[in-house]
């Protein structure tokens, strides 16, 4: 039942659903949660990786460095997110056509 | 590696009796160890936690020269079970306009999040649900699901007390988290270590091992722990989210019976936990001031009582504080934590380390007695 | 002890970046990190001097780190004595310039991260023995230039800022295209890019064919440099830009501009134009004295015209880097080394007068000697400030050639220097110096004399910082018009090898 | 057996929160199931052995992403919006609508159809093969690996958090009026 | 005795350190440190002394000089050795010059301290006044003419400043920068003819010019088609034109007395306006090589008439000295071109001390009675007898009365004129210089009793004030009244140290001049034997000393001083007999033409038995009221509409024209060359070749708008889509 492929499978679901929210959401912040659910089959492939294949822990490190960028990531999109807000008055991505204004 | 309970017991001989019991299933008899012992904690946290409500009453009274309940049980020592029942039996009330998903999830995810603390609370040297190798980490990443929870039962009431309660608790948690990390890190610098029994194989002995005297820098910390402790658990002075005279009861307004219940609970069992976390690390926890090689249940049981009433006498001056001092304002509470303790706590983090490098590891009492 | 050119070099970019991290509010930080830094600066080139020796026509302090390798570029620094003096010429003036902008109160920050900008990329001007090195750094500090007169400038700034940017970036262009064709008529080896490599007439029998016309090399390419090194001096036809940003540019950005930047034009003809293509520039000489000529005579007849004084001065610089024009067009012992000194003793006298405008500006806010509606801009000035005056005095006759003070040697130096090739030049440009003191003397008349006029009658004295930073000035004026031989030791080898070169051909 | 369970009850929690997440019109339970699917996956990292990445996962996400995600949802509304823009079809959709779902599930689909070869060929490289269950402490070689070999994007990440800090800062700061 | 650094420095030296501290301290030290500028000039003075007695009363050959150099800065490279040198050249001219400048100066300070007391410039003046005496000591002093060239152009800078030390007055703007200017004129020339001196030879040093002059180096050379003596003696004369306020460079003297008197009395009196005639004197072997000594003589004579009749019509006390000073100027010039270089060495000298001493006199009344215009002035004999017998002394001296010392030079220079104009059969048309000559002899002797007379003598024409005497301090100065003189140490004393040397005997050794009455013994004409024209072979290959080596060397070699009688004339073939005639007709003619002079001033303003000059001729005196025009001419003509019409023309062509059309033009060719293109562009490139293929791609444009859509999802999709078909396509 655990496996490499067990664990490949799951990411790659989280994968798909982060891929349909993003595509599929129009809000944008959740098209960052479906941003975090694809960050995250990433890193779980890398420990998954790390525990059946290399066996050293450099995934271990990598997935580390996911969650901070990911975390990064997200503080500034949020912010983003609500700066948008306070110009456009929504947070439909659609509306977010312009690069400035 | 990865001590439990289990392994602890299974160095004793009435393990493999108890395994020829369990027709030699190893799993099944964890899972009942695991279980019973885990009943034991809850329970005892429970009764802990409903003391606190009484001992809260109690202590208020003493400072303000009142009597406090007297009435049910000897000292009216039986208040909280009369309150428990009541709650238990009050109508369970949903505002209509709630989000009624998130209304119920919020207290469950806070007790959730304060009972998967007890996991690894050291009561004593052997007797931890687990010893993680992460073990304080663990506990506090785990212990921030109170603050969503706080967050989402804020929101999910759909009433603007609740919700600007849920504001402040979830921002105050966050930002308290910081020296609160911060200061547990030093500790953990000084253990070389994150699991508890690292750490408090580090203080056996006498008090002058415990890591609170280990240098200036970790005696600072752990006044910086306990400030943010008390921020973190939302209590007086910083019991901002639930700020009575502004917010009625804040992001437990709409919440009753059962529920309220629950995230009363949560509370004292989680204020419980950082006073037991507070002793544990900085305090010696269980440890016994001498040293013995001898390695009995007994024994345990001493370091459990130890354990316990040094969380209780932080407990006291929780309770002591909140009687004592004014709450802030909202604006002094973030500047203390980012422009004070938060830089502090820094500050220690790395006089720690300075610390460890220049004297080589060792602490102000080595310096003083010289190393044993 | 290479190290100390690149600390030169380098210490305004730190202390650029020092002032773009403090916090914009902190006013008085950002001055203080600038003056230390230039003060640190003008502390290590008056060490540079010291360990400089003057025996030697090589270059010193070399520096060489390869740069871009496939092109043998190279960061290749070092100095030589005309380097020395404009090396402590640029030193000295920044501090200066620091002192003297004090009072600039509009977008702090930016204006003293720029000017320290300004100030590495004018050292890396005179220590860049690369050509491509070079060309950066000619280029890069238009950029501070172009802002500084653009941003803090008078009511037209822009259009100054625009004109001085064009025009010189007009020069630049065909100075690119020399440096361009040099990389190939080199060979594109390791030394293509090398100034010091390329020296020495190794062009001379190259040939260039352009519409299918053939044409010396060093001819064609000559008259390109020229241009580029011309416009920055600036030389005749090309000195319009000048008075237009001196007037509109603010204080300390005129004195580094007339102090320091038109040497820059002269000292790419010491160093570049006439080092490479001797046998061209031996043949352009006559049109150079000639230009240099015209220049001296109707850059003194404009500025006895102007009835602004910074005007004036400006159109003074143009008639006194004639002067310059003239010395390198002699070729000669005394001309070329009057010619260097008169480039140090331009920088400093005017960067006296320059400052002392600037200090009246801070008072009247206005320069004109003769307003428009004909009434008199000031007047007994003498009465009224007397500090002010005597420090005026010094730099005035410091400009019109006073013996005892600077400009006089170089100027004497130059004539002698220029009589040997071109008599009926000097006989004409001896005008040039007749005008000279005309034009400074009637606008102190002008100025200084007379009742107190109305208008300033609140005008405070110089105050103690002004009169501190014009003490270095003043010392240098006197004290090296007394004792010219600091300078000249220290660049006539320098002079005389680049003499020695031009007179074989 | 222990860890079976968890895994099975790990795995089970996030696809469950996570396909929740997807298909949950209101945008504040797509958060709490994130949330619950962030924890599934931190379920599954202790599973494999990696204590301290599955704690750092619940302490990041759970104590900091999840309730900065609520706060941007509380104070952008939490609302549906309905874009004043159009699309291709000259639809005005919603905050997702079973047409985006629609495309979204085929571009999914695409994706899975390109990867299923690509697992099957990866079990076929690293045929399942029994590992034990003991867990050694990764932290201190972490801790290791963090200032040795990746020193360099530790620092980097260090900057980039800094970064992030500051620029969150400033862009959400509420402008001065005027 | 030894000519060390030592002994030479603080003649030069200690009025600097002197400039030095009044300039910064000044204002701190008491009286302003007018007494550390005095103490300064005696201690020049003293060291001046000492040169002066070693070579006047020493043992020293008369063409004895001490040459000493170092070098200032060397711009030697390799092979090519070419270095400045500055040095000391004292002859027996230098160590009358030094003496004569240093004690004039210390008695002139010596009176300033009284002059400039309570003035509110007190303390600028004291700084100037040695910074001034300094450089002209130095001038002196110099070895060469670059050196000389600095120290002049010093001299220059500190007239300039004390002219115009009255800043609040426009005047002394105007007559500062005028006289600065004016001078400048000369002085660029004087620059030229250095630097063409120095390029050809290879040095400036006198030692070397004269050296050049009897090898000849000179022959052949020519600038612009000039020969080279010419050009560079007809600059060097330029240069002294401007210094020495020759026709037509004069205007700016009398403008010049807007100083302080003192200074005017030193600086436009005594010793910097004779720089030029120094210098023409320093290269009097030039100027007879490059045979300009008719053109010297006949500036000199115009200069020396003009100023006299000027003079005439002033009425300003120092305007009559200023132009008397210009006269006499011509007279030194005329001895230079007529070939009488003792006798103007000696009327340098002798002019210095009395002009001096006029001036001070006029400043002591000025000061005393704050008047200055003299038919407001009158009768002042009985308040001031010092004042009065210093100036009396002086006007005699001036007018060429005999036994007093402008007699003996001016008589000899006019001598000399004489047999210049008419015997030395040159062209007939020089008899001007003599005729010039001595009409202005006569008129001198007029102008200057004239001054006295109304000065002096008469009523006194201040009397009305005396009335009002109460309405003193009203800012009305005429309501001074007159206070009876006493014995002032520092007011009177150095006019009557002065008017002791107007004697002639100190300097012609006998009553007269004419070595009849012999005072002194064998040393009778020590000034007529040690003063002579240089000598130019005796410097060839003449060996040079720097500073430090003994200079003892030529006393061995060189015989001991021999006072023989030598005739000062170094013109074409000296006529022992006619020269000798011609001084003794020229003294007879001086004699009768001053005593006439004073006759008819006499007449004039003490019997006023003749009308003055104005009432018969109107028009002249017009004229000569406005100085022939010429402040005019150069202002309103050459400068105002040549040189400011020049200027503000250029000036415009520049920003108006060139800047606008030629620079800014290119502007314009761009913005044509914009339209141009633009018109291509729209016409040719655009319409035919753009939209052509624009309608085929409006069909792509069309799909682009839907791939740019700017909705991300949408950018998403495909970025997907496209890496999902890549890893397909790559068959991993």
């Amino acid at each position: 039942m655990m496996s490499l492929v067990s664990y490949l499978i799951i990411s790659l679901i989280l994968f798909i659903v982060g891929l349909v929210v993003i595509i599929a959401r129009k809000n944008i912040v959740a098209i960052l949660l479906g941003i975090e659910l694809i960050l995250n089959a990433a890193a779980l492939n890398f420990v998954a990786y790390s525990r059946y294949v290399t066996n050293n822990l450099d995934g271990h490190v990598f997935s580390l460095f996911i969650i901070v960028i990911a975390a990064a990531e997200s503080a500034i999109g949020l912010a983003i997110v609500i700066r948008f807000f306070q110009i456009k008055e929504t947070i439909h991505i659609d509306e977010a056509t312009q690069l400035r204004n | 590696m990865n001590q439990t309970i289990v392994s602890y017991l299974s160095q004793y001989e009435f393990y493999d009796s108890l395994l020829c019991l369990f027709g030699n299933n190893e799993g099944l008899l964890a899972f009942v160890i695991y279980l019973l012992v885990a009943l034991i904690i809850i329970g005892f946290s429970a009764t802990v936690g409903g003391l606190g409500t009484y001992a809260e009453r109690k202590i208020s009274a003493d400072l303000q020269a009142r009597m406090g309940p007297n009435r049910v049980g000897p000292y009216g020592l039986l208040q909280f079970l009369a309150d428990g029942v009541k709650m238990l039996t009050k109508e369970d009330i949903m505002p209509f306009t709630a989000d009624k998903f998130l209304f119920y999830l919020a207290p469950m995810l806070a007790l959730v999040g304060v009972f998967a603390t007890l996991a690894v609370l050291p009561w004593s040297n052997g007797f931890m649900m687990a010893d993680l190798n992460v073990g304080i980490f663990y506990l506090i990443a785990i212990s921030s699901l109170v603050g969503v929870s706080v967050f989402l039962g804020g929101y999910a009431s759909n009433s603007k007390w609740s919700m600007l309660g849920g504001m402040r608790g979830a921002s105050q948690i966050i930002s308290y988290e910081i020296p609160v990390t911060l200061s547990i890190l030093a500790i953990t610098l000084l253990a070389g270590g994150m699991s508890f029994g690292t750490i408090l194989s580090h203080q056996e002995g006498t008090i002058i091992n415990w890591f609170i005297f280990h240098n200036p820098f970790a005696f600072l910390a752990f006044f910086i722990y306990a400030i943010g402790a008390l921020a973190e658990t939302n209590r007086a002075p910083f019991d901002l989210p639930e700020a009575e005279s502004e917010l009625v009861s804040g992001y437990h307004t709409e919440y009753t019976g059962l529920r309220f219940g629950f995230f009363a609970l949560a509370e004292y069992i989680e204020v419980f936990v950082v006073c037991g976390v507070g002793a544990a690390l900085f305090l010696g926890g269980g440890n016994l001031p001498f040293n013995i090689q001898i390695d009995i249940i007994p024994l345990q049981l001493v370091q459990v009582v130890i354990f316990i009433t040094k969380a209780l006498l932080l407990y006291y001056v929780v309770i002591w504080v909140r009687w004592t001092l004014p709450r802030l304002r909202v604006d002094q509470l973030m500047s203390i934590c980012w422009k004070y303790l938060t830089p502090m706590a820094i500050l220690n983090l790395v006089g720690c380390a300075i610390w460890l490098v220049v004297f080589n590891g060792k602490s102000m009492a080595d310096l003083v007695f010289g190393s044993h | 002890m290479n190290g100390i050119l690149n600390w030169i070099l380098w210490l305004p970019v730190i202390g650029m970046v020092g002032v773009i991290l403090t916090p914009k509010a902190k006013e008085h930080t950002i001055k203080m990190v600038t003056l230390v830094t230039t003060s640190i600066t003008l502390l290590l080139s008056v060490l540079l001097y010291l360990k400089f020796d003057t025996t030697t026509a090589d270059m010193q302090f070399v520096t060489k780190i390869p740069w871009i390798s496939q092109f043998h570029i190279n960061y290749f620094i070092g100095i030589d004595g005309i380097t020395m003096l404009m090396a402590f010429l640029n030193a000295l003036l920044f501090f200066i310039c620091t002192l003297s902008s004090w009072t600039v109160t509009k977008n702090l920050k930016a204006y003293f991260a720029l000017l320290l900008m300004l100030q590495s990329t004018v050292f890396g001007v005179f220590f860049a023995l690369d050509f491509f090195l070079f060309y950066v750094y000619w280029e890069v500090m238009l950029l501070p230039m172009f802002f500084l007169i653009g941003i803090w400038g008078g009511e037209n700034r822009e259009y100054a800022a625009i004109k001085f940017f064009l025009y010189t970036f007009f020069g630049s262009i065909f100075m690119l295209v020399g440096i361009i064709a040099l990389y190939y008529a080199s060979g594109k080896g390791v030394d293509s890019f090398n100034i010091l490599a390329l020296q020495g007439g190794k062009f001379v029998n190259e040939q260039v064919v352009i519409f299918g016309k053939t044409f010396s090399f060093e001819t064609i390419f000559f008259w390109f440099m020229f241009l580029g090194f011309a416009i920055k001096v600036p030389v005749f036809p090309f000195h319009t830009w000048l008075p237009h940003a001196h007037v509109q540019a603010p204080t300390a950005v005129s004195v580094i501009l007339a102090g320091v930047l038109l040497k820059m034009g002269t000292y790419g003809f010491l160093r570049i134009a006439f080092p490479i293509f001797p046998q061209a520039a031996v043949n352009a000489s006559t049109i150079i004295a000639v230009l240099g000529l015209i220049s001296v005579i109707y850059g003194a007849f404009c500025a006895m015209a102007q009835d602004d004084v910074k005007k004036l001065v400006a159109y003074s610089s143009v008639s006194h880097m004639g002067f310059v024009m003239l010395g390198l067009a002699a070729m000669t012992t005394q001309g070329m080394n009057g010619a260097v000194l008169q480039m140090f003793n331009h920088g400093t006298s005017t960067a006296m007068m320059f400052l002392m405008i600037g200090v009246l500006y801070e008072r009247s806010h206005h320069r004109w000697i003769v307003k428009p509606d004909g009434s008199k801009g000031y007047g007994g000035l003498a009465t009224k400030l007397p500090k002010y005056t005597t420090i005026f005095i010094i730099g005035m006759f410091a400009s019109l050639g006073l013996p005892g003070l600077s400009g006089f040697i170089s100027e004497a130096l130059i004539f002698l220097g220029i009589y040997q090739k071109f008599t009926t030049i000097t006989v004409i440009a001896v005008v040039g110096l007749l005008i000279g003191a005309a034009y400074l003397l009637w606008m102190f008349k002008r100025m200084f004399f007379g009742e107190v006029n109305p208008e300033i009658e609140e005008y405070e004295d110089m105050n103690a910082r002004e009169v501190f930073y014009m003490i270095p000035l003043c010392i240098a004026v006197i004290v090296f018009g007394i004792f010219p031989s600091p300078l000249l030791n220290v660049m006539k080898a320098s002079v005389g090898q680049l003499v020695d070169l031009l007179s074989k051909y | 057996m222990f860890i079976q369970l968890l895994f099975g009850l790990s795995a089970l929690l996030t696809v469950g929160c996570a396909i929740a997440v997807a298909v949950t019109k209101n945008i504040m339970h797509s958060c709490v199931f994130l949330l619950g699917s962030l924890l599934g996956i931190a379920g599954l990292y202790a599973t494999l052995g990696a204590d301290f990445v599955a704690v750092t996962q619940i302490m990041v996400y759970v104590g900091g992403v999840v309730i900065l995600m609520l706060f941007a949802v509380m104070l952008t509304g939490g609302k549906d919006f309905v874009s004043r823009a159009q699309n291709l079809l000259g639809l005005a959709p919603a905050m997702g609508n079973k047409w985006t779902f629609s495309v979204g599930l085929l571009v999914g689909l695409v994706v899975i159809l390109t990867n299923v070869k690509l697992i099957m060929n990866i079990a076929k490289a690293y045929p399942a093969k029994v590992i034990g269950n003991d867990f050694p402490s990764t932290v201190s070689q972490i801790g290791h690996l963090l200032v040795k070999e990746h020193v360099l994007a530790f620092e980097l990440s260090s900057v980039l958090l800094l970064g992030a800090l500051v620029g969150a800062a400033i862009i959400a700061r509420p402008r001065k009026q005027g | 005795m030894e000519y060390t650094v030592g002994n030479i420095a603080p003649i030069i030296l200690s009025p600097v350190i002197a400039f030095v501290i009044n300039a910064f301290f000044g204002s701190k030290l008491p009286r302003k440190g007018d007494w550390l500028a005095t103490l300064s000039i005696f201690i020049s003075f003293i060291f001046s002394a000492r040169v002066f007695g070693d070579f006047v009363f020493g043992n020293f050959a008369t063409d004895y000089f001490i040459h000493k150099t170092f070098t200032w800065f060397d711009l030697s490279y390799g092979a090519n050795i070419w270095k400045v040198d500055m040095g000391i050249y004292i002859d027996n001219m230098t160590a009358i010059m030094l003496t004569m400048v240093s004690g004039v100066a210390f008695l002139i300070h010596l009176f300033s301290t009284w002059y400039m007391d309570h003035d509110e410039k007190h303390g600028r003046f004291f700084t100037f006044l040695p910074l001034f005496t300094s450089a002209m000591l130095g001038m002196v002093i110099s070895d060469n003419l670059f050196s000389l060239f600095c120290f002049w152009e010093i001299m220059g800078f500190c007239s300039y400043s004390l002219i115009g030390i009255y800043v609040k007055k426009e005047k002394a703007g105007d007559a500062s920068l005028k006289a600065f200017m004016t001078t400048r004129v000369g002085d660029v020339f004087l620059l030229l003819g250095i630097v063409a001196l120095w390029m050809t030879l290879g040095s400036v040093a006198y030692v070397d010019i004269y050296a050049a002059i009897a090898e000849g180096k000179f022959a052949g050379q020519t600038v612009m088609g000039i020969s080279l003596a010419t050009f560079t003696a007809l600059c060097i004369f330029l240069g002294a034109m401007g210094k020495s306020a020759q026709f037509p460079l004069h205007v700016w003297l009398p403008d010049a007395m807007m100083g302080p008197t003192p200074g005017s009395a030193l600086i436009h009196a005594a010793t910097m306006v004779t720089a030029g005639v120094w210098i023409s004197l320093r290269m009097y072997p030039l100027m007879v090589l490059g045979d300009i000594t008719w053109f010297i003589a006949v500036i000199g004579a115009i200069t020396a008439f003009g100023a006299a009749t000027v003079a005439m019509v002033q009425t300003d006390i120092k305007a009559v000295l200023a132009y008397s000073t210009l006269s006499q100027l011509g007279y030194m010039i005329i001895g230079v071109g007529v070939g009488s270089y003792n006798a103007a060495f000696m009327h340098v000298i002798t002019h210095a001390v009395f002009k001096a001493c006029l001036f001070l006199s006029a400043g002591s009344i000025i000061h005393s009675v704050h008047e200055q215009e003299m038919p407001k002035l009158g009768g002042l004999r009985k308040y001031m007898p010092y004042t009065h017998f210093a100036m009396m002394a002086c006007t005699l001296a001036i007018a060429g009365i005999p036994f007093f010392s402008g007699f003996v030079s001016k008589d000899r220079i006019l001598g000399d004129a004489l047999y210049f104009g008419f015997m030395a059969g040159q062209n007939p048309l020089l008899a001007i210089v003599p005729i010039l000559g001595f009409a202005g002899a006569g008129l001198t002797a007029f102008y200057m009793f004239r001054m006295m007379f109304l000065t002096f003598y008469g009523e006194n024409r201040m009397g009305h004030h005396d009335s009002h005497g109460d309405h003193h301090g009203h800012g009305d100065h005429h309501g001074h009244e007159i206070h009876h003189e006493h014995l002032d140490a520092r007011q009177n004393v150095p006019l009557l140290i002065l008017s002791v040397f107007t004697l002639g005997v100190w300097f012609a050794g006998s009553l007269t001049g004419q070595g009849i009455v012999k005072v002194f013994g064998s040393k009778t004409e020590w000034f007529k034997i040690l003063v002579e024209a240089p000598k130019v072979e005796r410097f060839v290959n003449h060996p040079r000393e720097s500073f430090g080596s003994t200079d003892a060397r030529v006393k061995a070699e060189l015989p001991k001083a021999v006072y023989v009688h030598q005739t000062g004339y170094a013109g074409p073939n000296p006529d022992e007999h006619k020269i000798h005639s011609a001084h003794v007709i020229g003294a007879i003619l001086s004699i009768i033409i001053a005593f006439t002079g004073v006759f008819i001033a006499f007449l004039m303003y003490i019997k006023k038995s003749i009308n003055p000059l104005a009432s018969k001729f109107p028009g002249f005196t017009t004229t000569l009221e406005n100085k022939y025009y010429f402040d005019n001419f150069y202002i309103d003509v050459i400068i105002k509409k040549g040189l400011l019409g020049l200027n503000r023309f250029l000036s415009w062509f520049d920003m108006g024209i060139f800047d606008r059309f030629a620079v800014d033009g290119w502007a314009a060719v761009n913005r044509v060359l914009f339209k141009a293109s633009k018109w291509f562009d729209n016409v040719v490139v655009d319409a035919i070749g753009v939209d052509g293929t624009g309608v085929a791609v409006n069909l792509f444009n069309l799909v682009l708008r839907i791939v740019q859509s700017g909705k991300i999802q949408f950018y998403f999709i495909m970025l997907i889509v496209v890496l999902a078909s890549y890893i397909w396509t790559v068959n991993i």
